[in-house]
């Protein structure tokens, strides 16, 4: 069924999809239209979860992994400080392998404080062993939210992930969703059943001590199983689109316009809607734009990136964190991928900056010269 | 003695001979039973019980962080409630006096607000020891630490001991006690009536440490004992806000007795024991004061 | 050609549901739309604006609404403490809640009055104008009332949503008589 | 350059209870003896042993000199003074 | 009225027409003077007051984060310490309830147990009002908020209040009291009373909130007359452990007199009304049966 | 006056010498003795300092920014986990410009736990806004916390920074160090005073709300100021040397027999001993290997490491943290940094597995081979 | 895009109460008028207004409608009701 | 040439500050040197590991020691516990405490045994014998008893910086003589 909704109800709906059971939650702007519509459900009876209302996000993502180990389907969702205060946990959690599923409504970090979209809150935990999507559109994050919990809980993957929607301006945006039934999605989403959990009749022990001789092997095989889902996130795309009639790209990214372009954009989140609008504009006046749209950064992919630009005379990335002394965080990762292309960064909208068509054509201009920038 | 043949934590640990600890969370899960689960936080018992790829606890056990247990048992309380099986497990979170004090005590009074069921025991033996001997909020007054050492200017920690179980029953909750490994009796009956409530219920365990407190490992019991007779280790109980004490000395010895034993209190002056005496007297009499009155008033029941 | 639509409110006004409404609406009428808040900090009672984007093609634009080609102030006094001029493209429509009969704009924007604030007490019984003045936008004949009477009962519970559509309707027909 | 180990997922132990692998009688260098004539049978060393390394077997109860670390604390409060600590030499 | 006149707070703000949260600040400020310097935590206080580059502010104020304006307090305690003017200046820590009693209080209550100085004020209009009326541990029972909706199967909020102020003064402090724009003579001289102490001293404000609250703006100091006359809020101090009222009521009214004032109660049913009553009488009988008496130990004089 | 004592007392030294004045701690393994040693000096009454015993890091890094608001000089150290907990006041920090300086003991983070040595924690707070030094040696240590206070507190820098030190294999070990006297460290190190502090008599705001309009300039401006503090690194190591008769390279970064080098190793904090001892042993049996040492992460040296490595044919990078789904993170900086040049990268010594000689002599060999690796 | 703006090193604001430069009297909808012909001098509006917006000027007390949001604290609890909320209207 | 030495104890014996002794020791000997422990988790009585590694060049090797020119053992028992002999170059020279009057080793290892527990109780007072031990080790005249007396000096508080140095020198009479 399609509807009009805003894109933090289409990821509770998602939730309730999924059949959650618990849901920590502690409110953060602009995450918190999503745990409010999660009450909603819970406290009119739509919804058979518990609810925890912890008193901080440490304790948030805390209850969140011992939800996981008790053996139930869980959520919880946050955004830039939120997130920060649950650093610590964050690899606990992937280290210890629970497929736990986390939106993040993104935000800048403070200070100062500033409660608008940019992606330095997810670009500040991307080494912690998180599988991190980036949805476009409402629908994109309603659908990656259901294939988020299958992708996680594959056997062959079992990595915690975190789905990223940007703050407000796709959080709290209003635009047509088409709603998948209930019976579609249990028959996409297996009931969940974890190998390893807190169980009396088969007593294990969880997070003990790893010693010099074994901790890096630990670290090796959570690298190698995020590797594991690339192939994953493949055939999940293909499956969602057998079910439900529509998938994204490859799964990893999503190409538009790419084949023939010269100059290609390269993006995350709801700005590539923009970039498409500017692309399609740049075409127009005859000039052969482009966009390659990551859908995931973790696992990083690598081979997809490289295919996909193969052809790309040149690559404007446009970067919603930095890395203060160093350089943007995507243009740094993709020069080390493309070692033999000329990369040109743009730092756009930290802090709720707002992008647009204008920040995609001045990138375009700068890139023909070869020049990187702040574009404000 | 009449206590459960069983064991929950197997030989081959790696604790220190006589540790104090180790033998206080052996018996909360002996009392507790086979249907247990325990999360436990960074410290000294999960060091030295879990050094992959073996592990010392034949009962459900993880360990996430240090300041977290109080929120990992919240969730595990809530997805075994989802799962239908809540009343027949125990739920013990347990932590030292850092994790239990300090760091995790926001994570801790956060999950009694909002109404969990599972028992808290924090074991304190007065410092940060898995770390070597550091002050924490439950150190004692004077006591030489590593990080409050007896100090030519300075001797010891300055500051008086936190008083968790109190603060703790400001809260509300229906149960609040203190055990001692020198009162087996008393602590398995305490256990048992702290598993029975249906809120956040809370064990503050006295935990003897050889080298922390700097005693020769056979005297661990003793020294429990002598902590209880001396005031400095009361053993009570707080049930729906009022306070008994389930063990009453007929006379208080002098509280040297309890500290002479220990090397972490030699640098003290006649004056500071003296301090310490009135300290302790004055700590026991407000005990005393306000024992069988409701004091603390509960939210919960 | 992607349209767009700026509503002024104040912070409590509901101008945010509006533009939800309103995106709703045009969905029911066979458009792609498009509705998100101006993201503010914004207390009750301070300026606040929301924004609607409808299109016959789906919509991929997501910058922020610079240029307006249609304009709802639920108040007014907004017209100047917003500066609603500067958002307004030449020719935009501008759809007024004021009770005064007034001009508040040059000639180059067309502009329709009426005491919305009225009308709304008299069939709700309170104040609420950011739904009533819906019907007021509706006389564009870009949504048709019966989308928004869909559109109203999705978002508002029934009672309210009675009542709002109501004016709305009142509203609607007293411009088009 | 060490050899590879096995290991599991999430390093979950599967193996309630392995540390028993580990003797820690090495860490003696004191021994309990328990002088049979005199033990009254009472339990109290056995309830006291943190390392659980004193096992009742019938109605005797028995040293495990695999894991007892030799802390003294059985010694110490036997109540007939029926365990002594030996000096452990190699 | 004998104020002072002096404003450390300025006009053009961005709080809600009404704010009961930036009135009480307001005047802990003019009881506080000139020399004050305020750490706040992230709420609706610090983002209304502060666009930058304007600030309401006229005294040194700093804002950190959510979670830890005890802990950055304690090094600005320290801080002026050292450089030899501590004495000079009044040092307050404001936080919501959210920061209070929640995300902010591991922080407080481990300052308070290392003895700083500093005047804690807690300003509670009951929930996260900052990123729109969700739940706290101070929301009150049954009350309708984002997270706590007055649902078809759940009615509200369904935990008791954390009891802040009774738990702070079991950490052994010096002075706790409530405080409330509706009685400002009271207001002012608590403030002053918690300023002079040597150790934290804990204030919790009572602040009507106009949209989280759901009433006419025009309401705010009405609401907060009721919440005291009907023993929701009593006024009261716990000074060296010691429990008085500073206001007491000849008769309390009926608790509905404040429910049925605001929005976030209007689902309630009869007997939940009833429950809410018990539930004031309750407590306030609990607070009455203690007055007076020595009912928490001081641990620091 | 030279004497072989701990690291860990070489930089309480420090500490004291830079009479510090606000020192708040938590205890975390391997960094206590750091600040157990600067609790003995407080008691017995040879250091006028403060000492705030805090109930978590989160505590002592906001306990640390209050000190530093109040115009006293601070300091605090932790490792792992500990650092961890303070992320989200980290990024508060440098945002709001306070010249805070750390000493972190590098150690693994969880899960599993693991207290041993690896560089997980300092390159998981890489994007945070702090700069971070690397030292090698005991009296590194010691000279790198002096330089720290003066560069974090230079007006044109204003950045906080990191002092990294690894954890055990340096922080628990004993060797020779020179230790300066008072008056040469006061002659180097002015006296604190920071032109923007909580004060009564000139009422400031600090940490106010920053809206789309503003933030991105704070942000830009953290940035500029960092990549200031390159100039300002060799200022400082240059002044170093003449009042101290020692100093690091040009600041940045050291070369070891790099100058022919065919194979140059690239690494930090304490394996450099050991990579200096292997190049010696290759280079014995006639292999042109060479070692260029980064002393600052961030800052990022990039033109430093492009004029080094300029010559080099093949780079083998040693990492002791990884990006998991993606590459070791120093390998990938490098990569970017230098888009036209032959890179290795080896993974060794997570989590305190050693790393020893023979691990660079088989990096060496692979690299000869062009193989990247995880190396045991 | 948007023109650049000067900003101070960590965002510091060096100017005390400056928020006075922004008028809130726009978010007005009701303005509270004073009777000064009722008013007692009481000061009881001064001391309840969350906006700083009564000023005593000798011994009267005036709305400051730059600032003055309207809220009707005032207006509520005047002792003499002297001061009445009417609707602004542009 | 770097030489390594290997000290066995057991958690609380003090192996660790005999390591720190030594490197000390040799600093006053003219040598480069550096000591530090094996990094465990092991509680009191459990056995622990440290290192000491000399040179008469600047020492930038960081790894840890994998075969020793000399091994200090502060309880026989340990001999086999700890595995001793893996970590031993061949003629490696041994120093042990034991009141035992056997081989430990094959005759590839050079041993010296000494009863230095009753040594140390006799001069001590207490069976400390991390100190006491480097007497033996001094025997191999790497380091002077002037070298080990400055260190203890300096590691210890003066009381048992006595006693220790006045028992260590006892040791060191009873072998030279
Ligand atoms: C966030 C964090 N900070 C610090 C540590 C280091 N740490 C681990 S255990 C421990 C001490 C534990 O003390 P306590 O809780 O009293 O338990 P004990 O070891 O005394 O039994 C510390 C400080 C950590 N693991 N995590
Ligand atoms: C770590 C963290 N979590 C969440 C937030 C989001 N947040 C900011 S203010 C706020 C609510 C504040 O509530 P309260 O303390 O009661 O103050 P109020 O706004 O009600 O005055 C929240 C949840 C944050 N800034 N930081
Ligand atoms: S240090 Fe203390 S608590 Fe830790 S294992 Fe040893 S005796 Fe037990
Ligand atoms: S304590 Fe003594 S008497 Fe009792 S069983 Fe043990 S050895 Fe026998
Ligand atoms: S000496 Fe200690 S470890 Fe050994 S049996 Fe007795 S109590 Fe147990
Ligand atoms: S939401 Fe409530 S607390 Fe916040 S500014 Fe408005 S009235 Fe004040
Ligand atoms: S409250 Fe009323 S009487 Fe008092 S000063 Fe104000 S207007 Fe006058
Ligand atoms: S209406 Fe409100 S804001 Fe205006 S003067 Fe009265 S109290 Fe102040
Ligand atoms: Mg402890
Ligand atoms: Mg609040």
């Amino acid at each position: 069924m399609k509807r009009v909704i805003e894109t933090s109800h289409a990821i509770a709906l998602a939730v309730k999809l999924a059949r959650v059971k618990v849901i920590p939650m502690y409110p953060i702007t602009p995450q918190t239209h999503i745990v409010e519509r999660l009450a909603e459900f819970i406290n009119n009876g739509t919804l058979d979860a518990k609810m925890i209302h912890v008193e901080s996000e440490h304790s948030a993502i805390s209850a969140l992994q011992g939800a996981l180990l008790s053996n139930v389907r869980a959520f919880t969702a946050t955004s830039s400080q939120g997130l920060a205060l649950m650093f610590e946990i964050l690899q606990i959690i992937s280290g210890m392998r629970l497929p736990a599923v986390m939106v993040i409504a993104n935000r800048a970090l403070s200070a100062p404080i500033n409660i608008w979209n940019d992606h330095s809150d997810a670009f500040a935990v991307r080494d912690q062993g998180w599988m991190q999507i980036f949805a476009e559109t409402a629908e994109e994050a309603l659908d990656s939210v259901l294939m988020a919990y299958k992708l996680a809980e594959s056997k062959e993957v079992q990595i915690p992930i975190m789905v990223n929607i940007d703050g407000y301006s796709l959080s709290h945006v209003y635009e047509p969703v088409d709603i998948p039934s209930q019976t579609l999605v249990d028959s996409f989403l297996p009931k969940f059943k974890l190998e390893d959990y807190l169980d009396i009749n088969n007593p294990k022990t969880f997070g003990p001590i790893g010693f010099p001789d074994s901790y890096m092997y630990f670290k090796e095989a959570q690298h190698k199983a995020m590797k594991n889902a690339e192939k994953r996130i493949k055939e999940i795309n293909r499956e969602f689109k057998k079910k439900f009639k529509r998938s994204y790209g490859n799964g990893l990214v999503e190409e538009y316009k790419i084949e023939d372009a010269e100059t290609v954009f390269v993006c995350l989140g709801s700005i590539c809607g923009t970039a498409r609008e500017a692309v399609d504009q740049l075409r127009v006046k005859g000039k052969k734009a482009g966009l390659l749209k990551l859908r995931y950064i973790r696992p990083w992919p690598s081979k997809s990136i490289r295919k996909a630009l193969n052809k790309a005379e040149k690559i404007a990335v446009f970067d919603r964190a930095f890395s203060f002394g160093s350089e943007a965080p995507l243009y740094t990762e993709l020069k080390a991928t493309l070692q033999d292309k000329q990369i040109n960064s743009y730092v756009v909208g930290l802090g709720g900056r707002d992008v647009t068509i204008e920040h995609f054509k001045k990138a375009y201009r700068m890139c023909s010269k070869n020049k990187n920038g702040w574009l404000y | 003695m009449g206590l459960p043949r069983e064991e929950y934590i197997a030989s081959g640990h790696r604790a220190c001979a006589g540790c104090g600890e180790i033998l206080t969370i052996r018996h909360v899960l002996k009392a507790s039973g086979k249907n247990t689960i325990v999360v436990n936080a960074t410290g000294c018992a999960e060091v030295v019980t879990t050094p992959y790829p073996q592990t010392a606890w034949k009962i459900p056990w993880v360990h996430s962080a240090f300041e977290n247990i109080a929120a990992v048992a919240s969730g595990i309380d809530k997805g075994l409630e989802c799962r239908g099986i809540r009343d027949k497990i125990n739920l013990l979170a347990i932590g030292g006096d850092g994790a239990s004090f300090d760091i995790g005590f926001g994570s801790l009074s956060g999950a009694i607000e909002r109404g969990h069921k599972f028992t808290y025991i924090a074991t304190d033996n007065e410092a940060y020891m898995n770390t070597g001997i550091q002050r924490s909020g439950a150190t004692p007054l004077f006591a030489n630490t590593t990080t409050s050492p007896a100090g030519k200017k300075i001797h010891g920690k300055i500051e008086p001991k936190k008083p968790l179980p109190l603060i703790v029953a400001a809260h509300g909750v229906s149960y609040v006690a203190t055990i001692s490994i020198a009162d087996l009796p008393d602590l398995y009956a305490k256990v048992k009536k702290a598993l029975k409530a249906e809120v956040v219920s809370f064990l503050h365990a006295f935990c003897p440490c050889v080298p922390g407190w700097k005693y020769p490992s056979s005297k661990t019991i003793e020294i429990a004992k002598k902590a209880t007779a001396t005031g400095v280790f009361p053993l009570y109980e707080i049930e729906n806000g009022i306070l008994k004490f389930t063990r009453k000395p007929a006379k208080l010895e002098p509280v040297n007795n309890y500290l002479k034993m220990q090397g972490r209190f030699k640098h003290l002056s006649q004056s500071e024991i003296r301090q310490i005496q009135n300290y302790v007297k004055e700590r026991y009499n407000f005990l005393l004061s306000v024992e069988n009155s409701k004091c603390f008033d509960t939210l919960f029941k | 050609m992607i349209k767009e639509i700026v509503i002024y409110g104040r912070g409590g006004q509901g101008a945010v549901t509006s533009s939800y409404v309103l995106a709703k609406a045009f969905f029911y009428e066979g458009f792609y739309s498009q509705a998100f808040p101006s993201f503010g900090v914004e207390r009750t009672g301070a300026p606040v604006e929301a924004y609607v984007r409808f299109s016959k093609k789906p919509i991929n634009l997501r910058q922020h609404v610079y240029k307006a080609d249609y304009a709802i102030v639920l108040d007014s006094s907004l017209i100047e403490a917003a500066n609603v001029k500067e958002k307004l493209k030449r020719n935009a429509s501008v759809f007024i809640n004021s009770a005064k009969k007034r001009k508040y704009f040059g000639k180059d924007i067309k502009e329709i009055t009426t005491d919305i604030t009225s009308i709304s007490l008299k069939i709700i019984g309170k104040p609420f104008v950011n739904i009533s003045i819906l019907g007021l936008f509706a006389t564009t004949k870009l949504v048709t009332m019966e989308s928004l009477r869909k559109a109203i009962y999705e978002m508002l519970p029934e009672n309210l949503a009675k009542l709002n559509y109501a004016a709305a309707m009142e509203i609607y027909k007293n411009v088009v008589g | 350059m060490n050899k590879k180990m096995k290991i599991t997922k999430g390093a979950v132990i599967k193996e309630p209870g392995s540390t028993v692998k580990y003797k820690t009688g090495s860490w003696r260098t004191f021994r309990p003896v328990i002088d049979y004539e005199k033990c009254i049978r009472c339990g109290l060393c056995w309830s006291q042993c943190p390392d659980m390394a004193i096992e009742k077997k019938g109605n005797k109860f028995v040293i495990n000199y695999d894991y007892c670390k030799g802390c003294g604390i059985c010694a110490e409060n036997c109540p007939v003074k029926a365990i002594k600590m030996v000096r452990e030499e190699k």
